[in-house]
């Protein structure tokens, strides 16, 4: 296939291009840039047919690039998600240091999560899997803060991932002699049962750590928040959605197909659980409006983990239609933190408040984003949600439901908490200067939200590849039994029928809101918010009313128990531990020659006493 | 003289030559001053070509000349000439090791002020 | 299009008698309460004057555009609710929207309008609004769980997810739920005294402490929206009850009969009660009324 | 819809009746007489059973109830408070303080006279009033009320300038942001 | 054929006697004949190369004496690739270092030229020889070069770490020599091909005896741990081309040494696994050395270390996927190694104790420079789709081929630890705010383009490895085929 090989050119050439031409100007590098990212997806969407494939070979190794249904769902992700991301980087990277490193990483992000999806072949993927991971790491220590700390925990975690993976390959190639995914699969029947457990444990700690799974998410929070904003929206909503797509491949041609009595999916479900639960409690304490939605997103994709990680399918329908509109509602909210930190310099909820006027559109779109991350109908996280419950509900995961169901509704408090710290509160005069972001920032981030909306009447649109998807996958056509264009089933057949519910809402909502306003908008009038009763005290001007600092302490009072073990503390005891042993090591040069010629003859008597035993 | 006397003396010459061998490392290995350093592995050396030699001796062979003598004289074994001439070889490289070594423990001396190999370790770890 | 305006002049009609019940029973509330204090108290019609009197003061001033829609929002909410829940069950007079939603979207549309609320309440830039939010969204989070296992309790015994579903189950057999699955419905109320937010439980208004919380800045038609909003949720979250435990009500009567019964649980738990802080409300959640919620899940396992 | 002067009438009569009815408190303790509104609302005395409800903030509240005797520095409050109420709204002078500065009249920072900075639609005279005396407060402002006379909101925002003068004389360093109503 | 393998010694080691007289005609030449020197025998290596892979070894008699009895030189597939990658780095090296004679004046660069011939020399001699004691006299003569290089600044650290050399050098060859005179004393001849055939016959003891003195005397010159105690300290008071030289070149030759006496020499089978054992404990202990180092040349000698330690691993696996990905993994390293100590050297030219710390911001003012280190760093920890990842999947499959699951799992967290300190210095150097006391030098041309070329191979390996998979292939084939090196050295008839 001659586009996919465009494509990459593309890819790699505008990406390098991109970057030199920095030095040029910088509206010359904009337009490469856009172009480099835009000319592709609308290549891939137009150029590429589903199962169409490219074979080749690299080292003696034969690869294999194709498009499946299943690898098409999760491009439209990543490509869709790049162009929105990419159109914002433009507005959020202008006057920005070190342009063309960002621009150049971000490319070589979309092209490996493009590749990633089009591997047919284990080299590829893995290849495609490592450019992403230091591509995206280079994203993470782009602001140089605590770079040491927070870069280096990343790439190791995904090392250590990437490496499992790795291994796991090449077990793999050594049974089957090839790097075909088809052929692994294939080959999966006839390998012990040994291998037969192991394989997918490596495989699946790799997507773990790129999913950010419960013990495995500490580098998430770090790295999420201290990626640019633009970047992080791609990172969160596709980046770490690669996990969930290997995820999926393994559980369905794998897992499956391991004897009973293997709680395999059990305990990846329950840890997706915990991650969930955990992830939500922490994102309620941060300050930082990165770091909550960092650890937020360490939450939704522990929803997604479960959705998956079940796989019935309705449960697999709810973890990927979760999986695209956590692209959707966590891009847009980090766009949203993206303009206010551009606009304010700042994105802590302590400092920032009162934007809802200032940036009525970011607004909009935040808004937005909350109610579908919240899961709150008519917008589309709710149908992810819905299908999620029952698909729990149904398969006998009765305390797991439980769980999500706690950490969805304690997702509540850091929606209100995001929405409230930046736009509501008191609008103080610190930020009155504060204008709305550029067209560029706000079309993608309104457009999502928009898209948003849609999706919640007419899920149809993206349940319609995740049925192609999965029937690649060997799951059964689900259309009329578990979805149609606006109603979603469960396998009991109780239903939602989204229309009608959403013209009942917005019809009561229009009715009050004209009672409200009866005598007319005019009759009533805006008064600012330094008016309000405060014990009949006169708030000065440049007096801080806002209430934003501990924010939700009574609730973290109820749950410190819970809060006390971190993660985090047992891996710094560990590295910390590791560094010490180190140090150990090193001594063992001791800079005294006549103590290495010593550890010669050491060596030599030592190989002698063990001959026997060694040759 | 009969043949156990000589086996007994190829042992003596083999164990001696090993010995010098063993007091050079000791030499290496134990004494404190670079300069005994360089001794002790110049005695090693010397040990291990004395070894070569002796390994390359045959009973009552000649030198390895195609002199008059041994053209015409009865007795036609001669030693094997291939270690002399890698001990003739290694003697040279020793040398040569040997003055390289003490330029470097001139130099040393010169920064250090002391040939006390302990205090020479400014490298380490 | 007729049966659209059946379906609406339903809704209507279901509204304004979920409206009349309800703020009906807000007064009678205030009647027992006072006699319980040896009060006299006022008329049991006390809150329809209120309302009214809200609905005729004058809204001169507003905080911005969430702060006018955050009224709406709850509204939304309550006759959401109020619509899915079938009210008179065996008859098809309110039908309303009863086919096209489910116990977990009814979950889900039941905190809609908190959560639009507090947005409302959040632009009012009064941070005693934003602390009452924040108690109310924590003592969600403490009632949601034992509330939750209530309702998957029933869900797996009987195998769906709807309250007509849940209905039928009843009628077939013949035993109330609350009788057939007593932990379920022993955790479903418990969490039920957090949902109607009487004392002990009521640190969302607070008035001593908060000034009456999220809607210290809303007065006049503001006020009376949510105070409609209220009551019209009270009467949801009843009938909700009485359908999933009590088998529903095939007339007003009985309706009124089992609501007004079941809706004095918390109303006289709360007279005798001073307030909880929220961490001891919401840990007083996770505790006893979780454990029969785990209960119900048990025996609805054992039972399936 | 309602226009014409005879609906129009009857409805002013229905919403003064549930005006009348529906009394919103907001007990300013500015003095000791807010000692006396606890007895006035609980079992004793029970002032629910006319209406009469305490409201948690101005913008709730239609009665604004001055329970003695007003510094320089409450006034001010007093003044915001009653600003930031919604029409209708109604003022109580609790306690002779408010007549007339009461025990305080020469104090060198109390209010004597309540009415030149607030439009008071009712007194309750006494030091301190007797809950009874509050009840009948209570009473007669209702009947003002159903008879259309309490209204001394309207007369404030006619007379603006008058009390704007007043207040600024007693507060010197008038910071008061302009606030509408 | 434009040339025999015995030009490969015998031109630059005229040379190295050359240099100094050439110097008193013109002093330019001291330094251009090394380069054209380098030149020729890198256009010859390439010529012989391409004509071995088709036509097969070529074996050359020395001074008229057929084996076994004479000296041969065997320029095959395996021992000319090694070649070629030694020219090839010297050549790096030599236009890494022509503008040396502006830092250290005339004297110092003659020498430096004339030792840097003499290791080339040397090292190239190891891998052309086929006779036993001439690889011995080899090794005497890169070794003797290595000291005087490391000794080459005047400063007293460098004379240190050259004394730790030499102590051990010569410990090494006098084990050498003992080992040599072992199996002479056994078999009564030199010639590895010859000994090949008759080593069946010697006694045991005596067989493993030699083994392990050969192993111990080489594996002091290739760092096996813990007889390489010599080699951070020399990496890094050395100068930056040396150290790369070092890494590049005579490392190289020694563990070719020892893989010649273990797969053509020796038929010990345990020999195999024993280089998995020494091979995992160097690699573990360097690397875990390397991450608590402070100075940087230091670090990457340590890193140097564990990568020969992982060679030797990829070498015991035995077999010829095992061989192809170890000498793969000998073609990075020496090429990303090199890069890493000619560009790390400028990284911290300037900087008094040449510490880690010192290279921070430094890419502000050495971007090229900077990039490079970066390069190198992300291309020796083994990341895609640069050349040390597909040396790294090679170790691995040929690992998972010989079902060394266990193994594997080291090697896998043992460059998670690599990956930690590389980065650290990367981050180091792209986001830390630069010392005030550190000036940065800007590195001269020639410099540069040694380095670009570097960072191109590894880009041009890293997307397309087939440029040279195929060579390595045939070169692991030609390693593997014992019998057909006897033959044909054996063959061979004055």
């Amino acid at each position: 296939m001659e586009t996919f090989s465009i494509i990459f050119a593309i890819f790699l050439g505008g990406a390098v291009l991109t970057y030199f031409a920095g030095k040029l100007s910088s509206v010359v590098q904009d337009i490469l840039f856009l172009a480099t990212v835009l000319v592709p997806t609308y290549l891939f969407f137009s150029g590429v047919s589903i199962g169409s494939s490219m074979p080749f070979s690299l080292e003696g190794i034969s690869l294999l690039w194709g498009v499946n249904h299943f690898g098409w769902l999760f491009s439209l992700i990543v490509l869709g998600l790049g162009s929105l991301a990419a159109v914002y980087s433009v507005g959020y990277m202008k006057g920005k240091e070190r342009r063309g490193y960002f621009y150049l990483n971000f490319v070589l992000s979309v092209m490996s999560m493009l590749g990633i999806v089009i591997s047919q072949d284990l080299i590829s993927f893995f290849i495609f899997w490592e450019i992403m991971t230091w591509s995206s790491y280079l994203m993470v220590i782009y602001s140089g803060n605590d770079v040491q700390r927070i870069g280096i925990k990343y790439f190791v975690f995904s090392a250590i991932g990437a490496y499992a993976m790795l291994m796991a390959i090449v077990i793999v190639h050594s049974v089957t002699h090839t790097f075909f995914i088809e052929d692994m699969i294939q080959a999966y029947g006839q390998m012990s049962l040994q291998l037969q457990i192991w394989i997918p444990i490596l495989f699946l700690l790799a997507f773990a750590v790129k999913a950010a799974m419960m013990p495995l998410h500490v580098w998430a929070p770090g790295a999420y928040s201290n990626a640019p904003m633009a970047y992080t929206s791609l990172f969160s909503g596709a980046l770490s959605k690669m996990g969930v797509y290997g995820m999926v491949i393994i559980l369905v041609t794998m897992v499956n197909r391991l004897p009973q009595g293997i709680l395999f999916r059990e305990v990846l479900a329950w840890l997706g659980g915990i991650t969930a639960a955990m992830g939500t409690l922490w994102a309620i304490k941060q300050d930082d409006a990165k770091k909550l939605l960092a650890y937020s997103s360490v939450a939704q994709l522990g929803y997604i983990i479960v959705g998956v990680s079940i796989g019935t399918e309705l449960a697999m329908m709810a973890g990927l239609f979760l999986a695209v509109m956590h692209a959707l509602f966590k891009g847009t909210l980090f766009m949203v933190v993206g303009a206010i930190e551009k606009q304010t310099g700042t994105t802590n909820f302590t400092e920032v408040t009162g934007l809802i006027r200032k940036m009525p559109w970011t607004f909009f779109a935040a808004l937005m984003g909350i109610i579908a991350l919240a899961g709150i109908p008519p917008l589309g996280g709710f149908i992810g949600k819905w299908m999620l419950y029952e698909s729990l509900i149904t398969s006998d995961h009765y305390l797991l439901v439980i769980l999500i169901f706690f950490s969805s509704t304690a997702a509540f408090l850091y929606c209100y908490k995001f929405l409230f710290g930046f736009f509501l509160g008191q609008e103080e005069k610190e930020w009155a200067h504060v204008k709305e972001a550029p067209a560029t920032m706000v079309v993608p981030m309104v457009l999502m939200g928009i898209f948003m909306v849609v999706l919640g009447t007419f899920p149809g649109i993206v349940l319609n590849p995740i049925n192609n998807g999965l029937m690649d996958l060997g799951y059964v056509d689900s259309y009329k039994h578990l979805w149609e264009t606006s109603i979603i089933f469960n396998s009991w057949g109780d239903h939602v029928i989204l229309q009608p519910i959403l013209y009942s809402i917005m019809g009561i909502f229009i009715f009050f809101l004209i009672f409200v306003l009866w005598k007319g908008y005019k009759g009533t009038r805006y008064v600012t918010t330094k008016d309000i009763s405060s014990s009949g005290e006169v708030p000065k001007e440049d007096e801080n009313l806002t209430f934003s600092v501990g924010f939700m302490q009574p609730f973290m009072r109820a749950v410190a128990p819970v809060m006390r073990r971190q993660m985090d503390k047992y891996y710094t005891g560990f590295a910390n531990g590791l560094e010490g042993l180190f140090d150990f090591v090193r001594r063992i040069y001791t800079g005294n020659a006549q103590t290495y010629a010593v550890y010669v003859v050491v060596f030599i008597v030592i190989v002698l006493l063990f001959k026997d035993v060694l040759f | 003289m009969d043949s156990s006397l000589f086996q007994l003396l190829d042992y003596g010459v083999y164990g001696t030559a090993i010995l010098v061998m063993l007091i050079g490392l000791y030499g290496a290995l134990v004494k404190k001053s670079l300069l005994k350093v360089v001794i002790g592995l110049s005695v090693m050396e010397s040990g291990l070509n004395l070894l070569i030699v002796a390994l390359g001796y045959l009973k009552g062979g000649t030198a390895p000349i195609f002199s008059d003598g041994f053209l015409n004289g009865t007795n036609k074994v001669m030693v094997d000439p291939v270690p002399q001439a890698l001990v003739l070889t290694a003697i040279v490289i020793g040398f040569g090791v040997t003055a390289v070594a003490l330029s470097l423990v001139i130099r040393l001396y010169r920064h250090h002020g002391t040939l006390n190999i302990d205090e020479i370790k400014n490298l380490k770890w | 299009m007729e049966e659209v305006l059946y379906n609406i002049l339903g809704a209507v009609v279901t509204f304004i008698v979920a409206f009349v019940v309800g703020m009906t029973y807000g007064g009678l509330t205030r009647k027992i309460t006072a006699r319980v204090q040896n009060r006299k108290g006022p008329p049991f019609y006390q809150n329809f004057i209120d309302a009214f009197k809200l609905a005729s003061k004058k809204t001169a001033i507003h905080h911005g555009v969430m702060h006018l829609m955050g009224p709406a929002f709850l509204m939304v909410s309550s006759v959401m609710t109020l619509l899915v829940v079938p009210v008179l069950s065996g008859n098809n007079w309110f039908p309303n929207l009863n086919f096209h939603g489910d116990l977990i979207f009814l979950l889900y549309i039941m905190t809609f309008g908190p959560l639009g609320m507090a947005l409302g309440a959040g632009q009012t830039g009064n941070p005693n609004s934003a602390i009452g939010v924040t108690r109310g969204l924590s003592q969600m989070v403490g009632f949601e769980i034992p509330w939750v296992m209530a309702l998957v309790a029933l869900m797996i015994q009987y195998k769906t997810t709807s309250i007509t579903g849940l209905m039928d189950a009843q009628a077939q057999t013949g035993t109330w739920l609350m009788f057939s699955s007593p932990f379920a419905f022993i955790a479903a109320v418990m969490a039920m005294f957090g949902m109607f937010r009487y004392s002990p439980f009521d640190i969302v208004g607070a008035p001593t402490e908060l000034a009456s919380g999220p809607v210290s800045e809303n007065g006049g038609k503001f006020l009376f929206v949510m105070m409609s909003s209220g009551s019209v949720f009270t009467f949801a979250k009843l009938t909700l009850y009485i359908d999933l435990f009590m088998g529903g009500a095939s007339n007003l009567v009985i309706l009124l009969i089992k609501t007004f019964a079941l809706y004095m649980i918390p109303v006289l738990y709360g007279i005798t009660s001073p307030r909880y802080r929220t961490e001891q409300a919401v840990r007083w959640f996770w505790g006893w009324p979780t454990f029969f919620g785990l209960l119900a899940i048990i025996q609805a396992v054992i039972l399936k | 819809m309602i226009n014409d002067k005879h609906s129009q009438k009857i409805v002013d009569y229905i919403q003064n009746w549930s005006r009348k009815h529906s009394i919103w408190v907001l007990a300013y303790g500015t003095g000791c007489g807010a000692i006396e509104i606890p007895p006035t609302m609980t079992s004793r005395y029970d002032a629910e059973r006319l209406g009469v409800r305490g409201a948690a903030t101005p913008r709730q509240a239609d009665v604004l109830l001055i329970t003695g005797y007003l510094t320089v520095k409450t006034l001010k409050r007093v003044i915001r408070v009653y600003e930031q109420m919604q029409d209708p709204k109604y003022v109580i002078g609790f306690g002779s303080c408010t007549i007339n500065g009461g025990m305080y009249y020469d104090s060198y920072n109390t209010i004597n006279v309540l009415d030149k900075y607030l439009p008071v639609d009712v007194y309750i005279n006494g030091c301190m009033p007797r809950p009874e005396a509050v009840l009948s407060g209570f009473a007669q402002l209702q009947k003002r009320i159903a008879e259309g006379r309490a209204d001394g909101a309207a007369q404030y925002k006619e007379n603006l300038e008058w009390y704007r003068a007043n207040q600024k004389r007693i507060i010197p360093n008038w910071v008061m942001p302009e606030y509408n109503w | 054929m434009v040339g025999t393998p015995v030009l490969f010694v015998a031109i630059p080691l005229l040379a190295a006697f050359l240099i100094p007289l050439l110097g008193m005609i013109w002093k330019e030449l001291v330094r251009i004949v090394p380069g054209l020197v380098l030149i020729y025998l890198m256009v010859l290596s390439v010529n012989l190369l391409n004509h071995v892979l088709v036509n097969g070894p070529i074996v050359e008699v020395i001074a008229g004496w057929a084996p076994p009895f004479g000296i041969n030189l065997v320029f095959s597939a395996f021992s000319g690739f090694l070649v070629t990658l030694m020219v090839f780095l010297g050549l790096i090296v030599w236009i890494y270092s022509y503008r040396f004679k502006r830092n250290v004046g005339f004297e110092p660069a003659k020498k430096y030229f004339l030792l840097l011939m003499m290791l080339v020399t040397g090292a190239v001699g190891i891998v052309l020889t086929g006779d036993i004691f001439n690889m011995f006299v080899f090794i005497e003569i890169t070794g003797i070069s290595g000291y005087a290089l490391t000794a080459f600044y005047t400063g007293r650290d460098s004379a240190e770490a050259s004394f730790k050399y030499l102590m051990l050098g010569s410990i090494a060859s006098t084990l050498l020599l003992l080992a040599i005179m072992i199996l002479y004393s056994q078999l009564g001849t030199l010639n590895m091909a010859e000994i090949a055939t008759k080593i069946h016959t010697v006694k045991p003891a005596y067989k493993v005896i030699s083994l392990i003195l050969f192993i111990t005397a080489l594996g002091i010159e290739a760092e096996i741990f813990p007889l390489n105690g010599w080699a951070p300290d020399a990496y890094a008071e050395a100068p930056g081309p040396v150290g790369a030289a070092f890494a590049g070149i005579v490392v190289k030759a020694s563990v070719y040494a020892i893989i010649r006496y273990i797969y053509t020499i020796f038929d010990i089978s345990g020999a195999y696994d024993f280089l998995i054992i020494i091979g995992m404990v160097t690699l573990i202990i360097a690397e875990f050395a390397a991450i608590r180092q402070e100075k940087l040349k230091r670090m990457l000698a340590y890193s140097s270390i564990g990568q020969m330690g992982l060679v030797l691993v990829a070498f015991g696996f035995g077999t010829k996927e095992g061989v192809f990905a170890a000498l793969f993994l000998m073609l990075n390293h020496a090429i990303i190694k090199s890069l890493l100590f000619l560009s790390g050297s400028y990284l911290v030219y300037n900087s008094k104790d040449k510490t880690i710390a010192e290279v921070n911001g430094m890419h502000k003012f050495l971007p090229i420079t900077s990039f490079l280190f970066a390069l190198g760093a992300f291309a020796i920890v083994g990341l895609p789709p640069f050349a040390g990842f597909w040396s790294k999947l090679s170790v691995l499959t040929a690992a998972a081929d010989s079902h060394m699951l266990f193994v594997m799992s080291l090697i896998l967290m043992v460059s998670v630890v690599e990956l930690v300190y590389y980065l650290r210095v990367v981050n180091r150097i792209y986001f830390f705010k630069k010392e005030e006391s550190v000036e940065a030098k800007k590195p001269t041309f020639n410099a540069l383009i040694a380095m670009l070329v570097l960072g191109a191979l590894i880009l041009v390996i890293g997307f397309y490895p087939d440029v040279i998979t195929g060579v390595i292939h045939k070169a692991s084939a030609d390693l593997m085929d014992k019998t057909k090196y006897i033959n044909d050295v054996l063959s061979i008839k004055q």
